[in-house]
């Protein structure tokens, strides 16, 4: 399992090759990107801010439940932090399996875990002045 | 030593990133460290709010003892 | 929407960033490579026979669908026939959408449509001779 | 006429890709158009059978007509 946290961009095909999985049949991946416009506010910066020590423990708690349960050969995530442009790439998740049914749920559990459980905020900034992203919730930590 | 450590709307409210308390000589839960940093202002931070300790996510009610590391934050938006 | 059938080899993050969809936040793609062993077979070579004219009509019905139901902005399908070696890509589905989820909905429901009716047939050949792969027959053609 | 085409066990089974036929008098279904092309080999044919007409999905009872083209395969495994 490869976690990387960084604040620059990253080549989505280079990082999955970099690993050369054998026997996997099925790759399945995300990837996330800054939205431009939030409402009818035109974003032109994204700010994250991250817990980093938390952010890598957290991701490869999250990595490590997904490989287990959707028996993924591999799984690679690469979040970025720092400030941002609209239309830049935050986030890569890329998971390798034998059948594409686990890939499609091993990597959408990462994604949903990312969304709800690792330690980062945004703050978009806009003409009209900069606004926290509402976070979310899970269950278990209501 | 504790290590507090507060992240985005919480940082932002309660003005600092991370400070450090003395222990206490009585068991301590996450709700007694936020009553001693945040104390009139507890009110003002975001609802829910989130509490990890040692980076792994906890609640208010969690045990902190000396040497932890408590962190308090608002929901997060990974991804 | 871009269907592409060829004998060729792809760069999956080149043809995806080829296609520049702008206000996509999500990005799911799948790669399906040729599994290098069947059962205790080490497979040298697959063979993809396709009825082109069929192939090309069903995989736009089927990216149409997919678009659709699960508001796609943009849809890539890059199916490979001909002669394989085994852990080379043989397809790449990538969907661009708003949100996650419907990202991931969408790139599944065309992987899982390629798998039962797109009009492609795989022989195996391993030294111990060559196999059909057995196909897949949705229930409303049965 | 009506284009007949066949592909992989099909193909193999019966021989040839492509073939055409004069249409029928009659009208005529898909199941008919098998009996032509098959005859006794059509017991060797894969179960099921798929077929298509003018390029889309079909069945052994929808109908064929001048002009059209009808395919004949196994169940397909692409992706």
């Amino acid at each position: 399992m490869i976690i990387r946290l960084q604040t620059s961009d990253f080549d989505p095909e280079r990082e999955a090759q970099a690993l050369d999985v054998k026997g996997a049949g099925a790759r399945v991946s995300f990837v996330g990107t800054v939205r431009d416009r939030a409402q009818d506010r035109r974003i032109e910066t994204l700010e994250i801010e991250h817990y980093p020590e938390m952010t890598r423990a957290e991701l490869t708690r999250i990595g490590s439940a997904a490989q287990t349960a959707h028996h993924l050969l591999e799984v690679l995530i690469i979040h970025r932090y720092g400030r941002l442009q609209g239309n830049e790439r935050i986030v890569l998740v890329t998971v390798w399996s034998a059948h594409r049914a686990e890939a499609f749920a091993g990597c959408q559990a990462i994604v949903d875990a990312l969304k709800t459980r690792a330690p980062f905020w945004k703050k978009e900034i806009s003409p009209e002045g900069a606004v926290w992203v509402p976070g979310h919730t899970p269950q278990d930590l209501r | 030593m504790i290590t507090v450590r507060c992240f985005a709307t919480v940082r932002e409210i309660l003005g600092y990133a991370m400070r450090e308390l003395p222990p206490s000589h009585e068991p301590q839960l996450a709700s007694d460290i936020l009553t001693v940093i945040a104390g009139e202002r507890a009110a003002d931070l975001p609802k829910p709010l989130l509490v990890a300790i040692n980076c792994e996510h906890a609640s208010l009610t969690s045990p902190v003892k000396d040497g932890d590391e408590i962190a308090f934050f608002p929901p997060v938006s990974g991804g």
